[in-house]
């Protein structure tokens, strides 16, 4: 289930890419896009029955049935550089506002 | 050690900040340091963090050395002829010079991820130098689709075979029996995420954005360097992971497509600019037709000469459009007060049309002999059309740039020289080319050997 | 011993000199220009024709295969010749043109190219030479009139190397190697047509023949004087020696059928070279710039060449080779005839022209050596291959292209006599009043040229041993001559006597206009005409136009000019269509192309 | 139309994907992830430069004595990717401040006037906040969180005080230098591990007993460095956004 609703995040990212000619929401569409992803790449860590992947005092051994650790580690990096392009984004979308004062792709005219 | 080549610019590109004055002169030192250090890498696995296969390794085979001596030499170059340009970009610089040394040498799927994203950042960042930021904005928005597609196709990748390094990956598919239709989709995921940073066709509506109006730096580090960067990670990619699909027909026709609509668009052209960077794109289709059958070898000079001409004609096209404005028509007879360049200009647009004496020729005798050899009638003769086609072109604006009047005057020594020593590099490689062949003969065998899970 | 890799070398080194020495001072790079093609010449024709030419040693290794073989020799030393009469020319042509080293340098690399060419062992050496001269000889284009001419040339002569590229790499993956000989001699059925027919249109490109004609008037017309000379004397031979390639050193057996007694592609060649025939003279008859008219009459001859290699009997192949020499000579000599007169008057129009038999009396004699020979009158070079073409043409009952041929011949005439007329004879004009005979340099190279055709067609037994030894090595019997006597199939020629015939014609001539009373010579202002006077020197002679009514029965080019006009529009439409399409700078672009894609590929049960 | 016959197509490559993963024979359901075949097994197992049959909470001298495996992966066995990202973010936010201008800034002004209550009382909070960031990423190794978050939260505190107050900024010098020096710190270590044992960014310090805080070696060093970096890297971001060039 939270694979679909992953995938279908995915794929309203891309709906909005597609069909947005706003800055701002082009990249929240961008940032739904990356959260699908995100998303889609942690369920594949999961297995049935797993704990999370740390050893504690209740679960002390490394023989337990853990959940697959190096998906996160992957998320981890995947999230920070999507914040990185979405900060860049945004201070294009700040640049171009102050450039043409508007945020709508069309209003621009030709560069 | 071979990691120096990337820890050394970060730790730079972070020093950097601190002082704005003095940025400048790390990044001249870092190329330089990574330029000349390319040249004492030894070959083989280098491990990061020692943990052997399942870490991140870089490897140093032939191809990567191939990559790293020719691209850290341009882009220490480039750096070096756009001295104003790059002071304002130092950090950017700095940071790209380690993406671009990682992506060649990184032998984990992730970890390119990584380094993509590294690389694409400061190439967005790069274009902020043309002043138009929809451009670069319309990049960054594309490339990070592409770069997420890549990544979503590497986790499926990885689940189906849960491994990420690239030596590794072959023999686990065949472990767990994945067959070419289930790996199709992260196979084109993949393929179609690096196509878009590699200006394949129905993905590359950025590139015009980008380079119509793009300074001399920036133009010359997107269409030549980081294009050849990604083209050679492609080959990479291609050759050691990407080798089971059945999706043939699919891609071939997208890049015969990139092909034809690169060149005939530039055809069709009039700016100087534009003219250079739809070649580059058909070019660039050229080269990954050629990787994904298999023709490592002739991919990899294409690349070179590629690589080594698109830096003469961005460097002397973006100067002159500068100077003197993007159409043609404008620019009749800049070569008049501009001979040495004109010079230079002229050998890289003749190697590009692959007219002998010059590097190209060899390298598109090999092609098409590469492409006979797989018993293919019709691509050669589509090849051969196009790039009389592309011959055209260039041989038009050539004869406009030398003949005319017009007081268009380019003063910078620097790149005068190194653009001659570029040319000149065209014209012996043209001329004796043996040892350029021994260099690359053993590229793809070295890779199957280390796929295979030998060593050096 | 000569080591061609060494001549070849030198010659490029050559050209670097002169481009360094131009810089000091025009003519001091010029005359290298002469002195190297001079010394490439005479070294291989002495060298060459003394069987001491060294192919072996390889100073750059793998760079290019030489081979030595008396085909190679005859072309070379030939056009080593024209290029080496040619660069009399270029000291004075120097400061005409935008970038005269660079001119200097082109012309040696050029020359380099060509001679590379025809010693070539191998067809990847063949090829590097032939792209060689196209892009070195295609910037020496526009040092005359425009750049337009040579982005024409490129286009043709890249389509006419492109087919021999794919040939050359169909062969090499075929046999493994691409020696010439050896992969020409091991092709057969399918593959020998393809091969043939690649080659060919290498050929044809080159040589101008019908659908590429295009090219030559405006590359001739448009490039510098002795540019043009070159390429009609010495680069379009490389489309001969192409020609000889494919249509006499591929086994003829890979004829599947025959029409009129030859194999049916060479009959094909054959009516092809029929229509440049007569398209190029009839093309030729209505030019009016001297060039263009020398241009088309180029293609013509390249078309009986083409028919003398289609026959295919030892008989039409000497004519053949006969007629690649006394062409060379002729048109040069011709050209650069043309040449001095518009050194010294700056136009090549026939009707802004007139009367400079009185200027330039060696010019003109000149003028006429050649263009006597181009039609194949006798006593010239000309004359003789033409026979022996006919001779083979007869032999064979070919009667469309025998047909074909005499109506070019005939047409010849016409078109190599109206430059003669208005442009030498007729009406002197006030405008050049001043012109000089072109300086002695300039003579020299012309003189040389006349005799040589002169004593072509005197005694071209002296020549033959020459295209004897290629007939030989080619596998073929020699043609039989005794004394100064040809021997054809149904006729004996005896040169020596058609020439003192006609000699002798001419001496008889000459003697009554020295005996009978000699005409009053009377200013251009004492005569009137229609009962009007004339008070003005204006040009009145109307040999400008002297084929009017001729050239009325085709006014309709038949040309495929339009053809090739619309396939460029139509790649340049394309181009419009995909920037529009493709290159839009808009992201949405790329991500519906991606979900476009993705969805083939997940839906599609493909591929 | 155009909207309509883009959501159709997006919905069909949606469907498309997941009936294509569904099958995927070799793509494991969700769920039914065979981590065995997997190198994370390794990781889990921390089997990849030893033998270890089992890994116990308490035990000492593994190869990495992280008790959380994800960061055990994050900043050891796949660290290189993570100095990657920091240089990501680093570019990231040196280009936002290098889009914004970086000459003379003055703040953008608030809509509303923030009142005392409202400064006194975010400031008392920063000073937790920071606690709480730092204390993230100090427990990296034995906790859910790490540098990253760490560093998040601090950076939130700083957005606190500008939020709160429109005459608030930062020492932006200052948090450039660190971002500076705990970049460069990163890479030294790394090369500090290079010279010392032979491998880039190799664990050269005693790994400790798993659970410990003080153990797993240079990975809460690391951590540390991390937070205060990526700390640093989002309040200049902040700072660039909630700031405007003096008009000249």
């Amino acid at each position: 289930m939270i694979q679909i609703a992953s995938i279908l995040l995915v794929m309203l990212g891309l709906y909005g890419i597609l069909t947005n000619r706003n800055i701002i929401k082009i990249i929240i569409s961008l940032n739904i896009f990356e959260v699908g992803l995100n998303l889609f790449i942690v369920s594949l860590a999961y297995v049935e029955g797993g704990i999370d992947p740390i050893l504690t005092s209740h679960s002390a051994s490394s023989t337990l049935s853990f959940v697959d650790p190096l998906p996160h580690a992957l998320v981890l990096t995947a999230i920070v550089i999507g914040v990185g392009t979405t900060a860049l984004g945004l201070a294009f979308a700040k640049k171009i506002y102050a450039k043409y004062g508007t945020y709508e792709l069309d209003e621009m005219g030709v560069e | 050690m071979a990691v120096l080549l990337i820890a050394i610019p970060l730790l730079f590109a972070f020093v950097s900040i601190l002082n704005k004055k003095y940025a400048f002169y790390l990044l001249a030192l870092v190329a330089a340091f990574n330029f000349v250090f390319s040249f004492f890498l030894e070959k083989g696995m280098y491990s990061i963090g020692g943990f052997g296969p399942f870490g991140i390794n870089l490897l140093v085979d032939q191809y990567a050395l191939i990559g790293l001596w020719l691209l850290n030499g341009l882009f220490f170059l480039t750096v070096m002829i756009n001295l104003k340009a790059s002071k304002k970009l130092a950090t950017v610089l700095i940071v790209l010079l380690a993406g671009i040394n990682g992506l060649l040498l990184t032998n984990d799927l992730f970890n390119l991820f990584v380094f993509l994203e590294i690389t694409g950042i400061s190439a967005y960042l790069l274009t902020t130098e043309n002043k138009k930021p929809v451009s670069s904005f319309n990049y960054l928005v594309q490339g990070t689709v592409g770069s997420g597609l890549y990544l979503l196709g590497l986790v499926i990748l990885y689940s189906m075979i849960g491994t990420l390094n690239m030596s590794d990956v072959i023999s686990r598919i065949y472990t767990i029996g994945a067959t070419p239709t289930t790996l199709l989709l992260p196979f084109m995921l993949m393929f179609i995420g690096l196509g878009v940073e590699a200006k394949l066709l129905p993905f590359n509506s950025w590139v015009k954005g980008v380079l119509e109006k793009a300074k001399p730096l920036s133009g010359t580090l997107v269409s030549s360097v980081i294009a050849g960067t990604i083209l050679l990670v492609f080959g990479r990619l291609l050759t050691t992971v990407m080798v089971i699909s059945n999706a043939d027909m699919l891609i071939t026709i997208i890049l015969i497509a990139t092909i034809i609509a690169g060149e005939v668009a530039a055809f069709k052209s009039t700016r100087i600019r534009e003219i250079l960077l739809f070649s580059s794109i058909g070019q660039a289709g050229l080269v990954v037709y050629l990787f994904t059958h298999g023709l490592l070898m002739q991919g990899v000079l294409l690349i070179i000469a590629n690589v080594l001409s698109k830096f003469v004609l961005f460097t002397i096209g973006a100067s002159l459009a500068e100077a003197a404005g993007d159409e043609v028509e404008e620019l009749r007879g800049a070569f008049k007060n501009n001979k040495l360049l004109g010079i230079g200009f002229t050998v890289a647009a003749l190697s590009v049309t692959g007219l002998p004496l010059f590097f190209g020729f060899v390298v598109k005798l090999n092609v098409l002999l590469g492409i006979f050899g797989s018993y293919d009638l019709i691509t050669p003769i589509i090849i051969l059309v196009v790039s009389l086609i592309e011959g055209v072109y260039f041989i038009k604006l050539l004869m406009k740039l030398w003949y005319g009047e017009s007081n268009v005057q380019i003063k910078n020594v620097l790149m005068t020289v190194s653009v001659l020593s570029v040319a000149v590099v065209l014209i012996v490689l043209g001329v004796y080319y043996q040892p350029m062949m021994d260099l690359v003969a053993p590229i793809k065998d070295e890779m199957i050997m280390i796929i295979q899970g030998g060593s050096f | 011993m000569l080591n061609l890799e060494l001549v070849v070398l030198a010659t490029l080194l050559g050209g670097v000199v002169a481009y360094l020495l131009s810089m000091i001072n025009k003519r001091v790079g010029s005359a290298v220009t002469i002195l190297v093609s001079g010394a490439v010449f005479s070294l291989l024709a002495y060298y060459g024709f003394g069987n001491s030419i060294d192919q072996t040693v390889e100073l750059i290794p793998n760079f290019v295969m030489f081979k030595v073989t008396a085909l190679g020799t005859f072309f070379a030393v030939l056009v080593s010749f024209v290029f080496f009469m040619v660069s009399f020319f270029n000291p004075f042509f120097a400061e005409r043109y935008k970038y005269p080293n660079a001119f200097n340098l082109l012309y040696l690399m050029t020359l380099a190219g060509v001679v590379g060419v025809f010693y070539a062992s191998n067809f990847i050496t063949l090829f590097v030479f032939f792209e060689l001269v196209v892009w070195t000889s295609m910037f020496l284009i526009p040092m005359g009139k425009g750049t337009k001419a040579s982005i024409t040339y490129f286009v043709f002569s890249t389509v006419g190397s492109f087919a021999m590229l794919y040939a050359i790499i169909f062969m090499a993956v075929g046999f493994g190697t691409t020696d010439i000989d050896t992969v020409l001699a091991g092709l057969t059925g399918t593959a020998a047509l393809i091969v043939y027919g690649l080659l060919l249109v290498a050929s044809f490109a080159k040589l101008g023949a019908y659908p590429f004609m295009v090219w030559l008037p405006k590359v001739l017309g448009n490039a510098p004087d002795p540019v043009s000379a070159v390429f009609s004397g010495g680069i379009e031979k490389m489309g001969a020696f192409i020609a000889v390639l494919a249509m006499i050193k591929i086994s003829p057996a890979s004829a599947m059928f025959e029409a009129v007694g030859l194999p049916v592609q060479n009959y094909i060649v054959g009516v092809i070279a029929a229509v440049t025939i007569i398209v190029g003279t009839m093309m030729a008859i209505r030019q009016d710039d001297a060039k263009k008219l020398l241009a088309y009459s180029s293609a013509a001859n390249g078309g009986y060449i083409l028919l003398a290699f289609t026959i295919g009997n030892s008989v039409a192949i000497t004519g053949g080779f006969f007629h690649i020499f006394a062409h060379a000579l002729a048109s040069t000599a011709a050209f650069l005839a043309i040449g001095v007169v518009t050194y010294r008057t700056k136009t090549s129009k026939i009707s802004e022209l007139g009367g400079m038999i009185h200027h330039m009396p060696i010019t003109y004699v000149v003028y006429l050596a050649a263009i006597i020979s181009m039609a194949g009158i006798p006593p010239m070079g000309g004359f003789i291959s033409k026979w022996l073409i006919f001779q083979a043409l007869i032999q064979n009952n070919l009667v469309f292209l025998a047909t074909a041929a005499f109506i070019g011949s005939i047409g010849s005439f016409l078109y190599v006599f109206r430059p003669l007329a208005a442009l030498f004879l007729g009406q002197k004009l006030p405008k050049y009043k001043d012109v000089k005979e072109a300086p002695l340099l300039m003579l020299i190279p012309m003189i040389i040229l006349t005799l040589l055709s002169v004593v072509a067609g005197v005694f071209p037994t002296l020549f033959l041993p020459m295209i004897n030894n290629i007939m030989t090595e080619l596998g073929f019997q020699t043609l039989m001559t005794s004394g100064f006597q040809i021997i054809g199939f149904n006729g004996t020629l005896d040169p020596a006597l058609v020439a003192a015939v006609f000699g002798t014609g001419v001496l008889v001539v000459f003697i009554l206009f020295m005996i009978f009373p000699k005409s009053r010579k009377v200013g251009l202002m004492d005569t009137y005409t229609g009962g009007e006077f004339i008070y003005t020197e204006e040009l009145l002679h109307y040999s400008a136009d002297f084929y009017a009514p001729l050239e009325r029965l085709y006014r309709k080019e038949p040309f495929v000019n339009k053809i090739y006009d619309s396939i460029r529009i139509k790649v340049e439409e394309l181009g419009a269509f995909v920037r529009y399409f493709f290159f839009t700078n808009k992201p949405e672009v790329t991500v519906f192309w991606i979900v476009a894609i993705l969805l083939f590929i997940v839906w599609g049960d493909i591929i | 139309m155009k909207k309509f016959l883009a959501l159709l197509a997006v919905i069909a490559l949606g469907v498309g994907i997941i009936k294509t993963l569904d099958n995927n024979v070799s793509f494991p359901k969700y769920g039914e992830a065979v981590i065995e075949s997997r190198v994370s097994n390794f990781y889990i197992k921390k089997n990849v430069t030893e033998e270890n049959s089992e890994v116990l909470f308490g035990g000492s001298d593994y190869e990495t004595g992280s008790a959380n495996f994800v960061t055990s992966i994050v900043a050891n066995y796949r660290s290189f990717d993570t100095l990657g990202e920091v240089t990501v973010l680093f570019i990231s936010a040196f280009g936002v401040a290098l889009l914004l201008g970086s000459k003379e800034q003055k703040r953008l002004e608030l809509n509303f006037k923030p009142n005392f209550m409202l400064q006194v009382g975010s400031r008392a909070l920063f000073a937790i906040i920071v606690m709480v960031g730092l204390y993230i990423s100090i427990h990296g190794h034995l906790t859910p969180g790490g540098g990253f978050p760490g560093g998040t939260i601090i950076a939130a505190s700083v957005l606190l005080l500008y939020l709160s107050n429109d005459k608030f900024r930062t020492n932006i010098r200052g948090f450039r230098f660190m971002q500076s020096i705990t970049g460069a710190l990163y890479v030294i270590i790394g090369l500090v591990g290079l010279f010392v044992s032979g491998f880039f960014l190799e664990n050269f310090l005693g790994t400790g007993i798993v659970g410990n805080l003080f153990s797993a070696g240079i990975i809460p060093i690391v951590y540390i460095i991390i937070g205060l970096k990526v700390g640093s890297d989002f309040s200049i971001i902040i700072d660039s956004f909630l700031t405007k060039e003096v008009s000249k």
